[in-house]
């Protein structure tokens, strides 16, 4: 997975490359513990991340709780997979997903 | 049939993916379906290594089956762990899935996922092993 | 320790080297020496798959197992087709080395090559297997 | 694998990327039975190829044999791995490497 990040003042927007799962979960958290000080608006972009495991939920999850916080969170062009997974596990009700 | 022994733990994730791509590739998955497996495989894996032999060590056997005239792909997992059977499960992360954000706990839904992308879940236990086995149509 | 069973058929080459490549990955086995690797297991892979069982069908089951002490690899395959002995080819292939390019026919190079890239290999037949093993120091 | 082919007048460069192994080397061969009409220089390019097997052996042979009929040819630019098995193989006395 690769991780793109572009800040623009306190808005950060992250792109995700490839797989969002056990493995590369880790990596995502991470990168969340310093980069969200002071934002206030955070979007994902999701659309070249093929597919998430309940591990990356599980970092979404405490990404939103922080945002909840400190400002807002959206997720942007979720790729079919990626949708029915939010779908099944009730996460559509929890993110914004544009 | 194809079948993959190994340790159950979590540094054999990346090889088993690697292998079980690979072979959905073979027989013609379509790229959709591919995906979906594999996340139900990976959570299922990460489930036996991070629980069914509690501090201990064991083994992991995983089946990859394809039944070409009903386009039916099977894949079984076996493990010598403790008895475990995930639809008890089932319940509780259903209910989970309608809790608000600050009331959710990290994990819980991974065995969720699995029972909602496959067709049909099996499981048993016999003569100390659990077998777990989805199956999906292409 | 890892091992792989399959139908020997070439159809699943692609899936054999995937699990390995990512087995030496999480090793942490030299790209270089990953790559001597594969080389060697394609070759005895198709070699099984091509002859030991004539018309007929079989498996070929593979270990992969690593010693981390010695850093060494032992990659293993077992097959219950006919006995064959690869050493037994050596000597012939050893000369088709030095023919001119005119004199060449096709084939005949894969087992020199697996023996030339690996430390040590080891040949044995036991009730009914033939078991070859590849050593390989990282 | 993929086959990059420039051609130059009667020269053809072929470069290739990845592994000319079982799986690869038909689609070469196919390649070279309908490319090598009318060529006298022939060039590989072989610095993306990342391992040879004798599959891929079989196929430069064929190559090197209707050369030897109608021109020249040779390797450039071969990597340790492969260099090594042209090594062992004996055919660093067959090919021309450069
Ligand atoms: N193979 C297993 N052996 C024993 N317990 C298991 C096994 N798999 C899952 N569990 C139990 O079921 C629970 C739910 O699993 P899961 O839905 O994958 O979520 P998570 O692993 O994130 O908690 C786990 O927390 C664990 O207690
Ligand atoms: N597993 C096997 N069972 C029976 N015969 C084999 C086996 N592997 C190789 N051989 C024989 O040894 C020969 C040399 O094999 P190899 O060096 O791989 O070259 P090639 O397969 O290109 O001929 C083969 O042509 C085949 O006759």
């Amino acid at each position: 997975m690769t991780i793109d990040k572009k800040l623009n003042g306190t808005s950060l927007v992250i792109a995700l490359e490839g797989r969002l799962d056990t493995m590369t979960s880790p990596q995502l958290e991470e990168e969340l513990k310093t980069s969200l000080e002071g934002i206030t608006d955070l979007t994902f972009d999701f659309e070249k991340l093929e597919y998430i495991s309940s591990a990356g939920l599980r970092v979404l999850l405490y990404a939103q709780k922080v945002m909840n916080k400190q400002g807002s969170m959206k997720v942007i062009h979720a790729s079919e997979p990626v949708l029915d997974v939010f779908d099944v596990t009730g996460f559509v009700d929890i993110l914004t997903i544009e | 049939m194809t079948s993959l022994t190994v340790k159950a733990h979590i540094s054999n994730l990346s090889m088993v993916q690697a292998a079980l791509e690979e072979w959905l590739d073979t027989i013609g998955c379509p790229m959709k379906i591919s995906l979906q497996l594999q996340m139900a495989v990976e959570e299922l894996f990460v489930n036996v290594a991070s629980y069914a032999y509690g501090e201990g060590e064991g083994d992991l056997t995983l089946t990859f089956d394809y039944e070409e005239e009903l386009s039916l792909v099977r894949i079984s997992f076996r493990d010598q762990g403790m008895p475990f059977n995930p639809a008890e499960c089932l319940e509780k992360e259903e209910e989970s899935t309608r809790l608000q954000v600050e009331d959710r706990g990290v994990g819980g839904l991974g065995i969720l996922m699995v029972y909602k992308t496959a067709d049909q879940v099996h499981y048993s236990y016999q003569d100390g092993w659990n077998i777990l086995t989805l199956e999906k149509k292409l």
